[in-house]
């Protein structure tokens, strides 16, 4: 049956991402394309994240000696903020994750610079909220919000503000009738964007779902952000054909319901691997 | 030749960390210093008066 | 072999040196709190009223 065959697939493909984290040093390439084509048993997650996303090294004997740095460079500067009263002990985990993240990236706010509500530190917050659902340990969760956000940027910056091109492309090709229907109302530009490319489905998604995106992400991969706004559209094709207001759509679109988001996924990342190709090489 | 590279390394890990704990030692005592200047400014200057804004305060006016 | 010791090794440096930085930047942010903080007692407690060290000499102090 379906389920028979889905369950041995993933013994087969637990078994060979065990392997692979026997090697060492381990091989990013290996893992990352593991990552691109098949997603990420919960248990090894955080630990397959942490490696790709360079906060623990790729070799394996050297993980308990920068774990302990990160934890001490966690401590320093959790303290610091609260001696300086940027924090106190009532300050949300993810608004100390931001202070954390400013400080580190010298553009912490003086006192007496308030800062009003920041497009970017709203991404950033919305990112961590997701991620601090996903992670337990504090520590960690820290380090793969600073680390995600960095990495986004840094390999995908320059490519986002091409992403709601490439969405239409693709909704051209799939459902031509909700693209013009979209264009002509004027819902096409207002489509959720910042919440879709920006914060990658943080706010969005349940953290269920989100993880299953973010592995595509962390591993390389800023076009599945492309397949997954896709699927949501095609999956509200006939509601959003009879929304003829452009604020009716947006409305939506951030709030769609949580239950069917798993088959969103699943679709997207079926078409992204259609359209775009599935990574082969050695697994 | 491996032990030579090995050394190198330590060697350099080592001043790596010399070097971080003695920003450390500074970061501890401009901290301790920081907590006795806010709490003479908050002795001098108790509740009521408006003696700019309570450091205390700060973390509040983040979202 | 010798790559792979090579690589082990700065990705330990590298992580130990990102440590050092956010300690770097702790001390520096301290020392800009500090200041203004000196700053303000002093214009809070202008010169005659004896209150405590005069703070003005002591800032001096630091780099």
């Amino acid at each position: 049956s379906y389920y028979e065959k889905v369950g041995f697939r993933g013994v087969e493909e637990k078994k060979s991402l065990e392997i692979l984290l026997k090697e060492n040093p381990l091989d990013l390439e290996k893992l990352s394309t593991f990552s691109q084509r098949f997603p990420l048993p919960s248990m090894y997650r955080i630990h397959v994240w942490k490696v790709l996303l360079g906060i623990l090294p790729p070799h394996s004997d050297s993980h308990a000696l920068v774990g302990g740095y990160r934890k001490e460079q966690y401590n320093d500067i959790l303290e610091a903020l609260h001696v300086m009263r940027y924090v106190n002990c009532s300050t949300p985990f993810t608004d100390v994750c931001l202070r954390m993240f400013q400080l580190e990236s010298q553009v912490l706010p003086r006192c007496s610079e308030t800062t009003g509500p920041d497009e970017e530190n709203e991404d950033f917050l919305s990112i961590a909220r997701s991620m601090e659902e996903i992670v337990d340990d504090p520590i960690d969760c820290y380090w793969l919000i600073k680390c995600f956000v960095h990495q986004f940027h840094a390999k995908f910056g320059d490519s986002i503000p091409h992403l709601p091109k490439s969405l239409e492309h693709y909704l051209s090709q799939e459902e031509p009738r909700l693209l013009r229907h979209l264009k002509n109302t004027d819902a096409l530009a207002q489509l959720p964007y910042g919440l879709w490319f920006r914060r990658c489905f943080a706010g969005c998604l349940p953290e269920s779902s989100l993880c299953r995106v973010w592995d595509k992400v962390i591993s390389g991969s800023c076009k599945v952000l492309v397949f997954v706004a896709l699927e949501i559209l095609l999956s509200y094709n006939n509601v959003l054909l009879g929304i003829s207001r452009p604020e009716g759509v947006a409305k939506l679109l951030c709030n769609i319901p949580q239950e069917n988001t798993d088959a969103i996924v699943t679709k997207a990342i079926d078409s992204w691997h259609k359209y775009c190709g599935t990574p082969m090489h050695a697994v | 030749f491996l032990e030579d590279v090995k050394c190198q390394a330590k060697a350099e890990l080592q001043s790596s960390d010399g070097r971080y704990q003695a920003q450390r030692r500074i970061t501890q005592l401009l901290q301790t210093e920081l907590l006795q200047l806010y709490s003479r400014v908050e002795t001098e200057a108790p509740a009521g008066t408006a003696s700019g804004s309570p450091p205390g305060g700060r973390a509040d006016s983040y979202p």
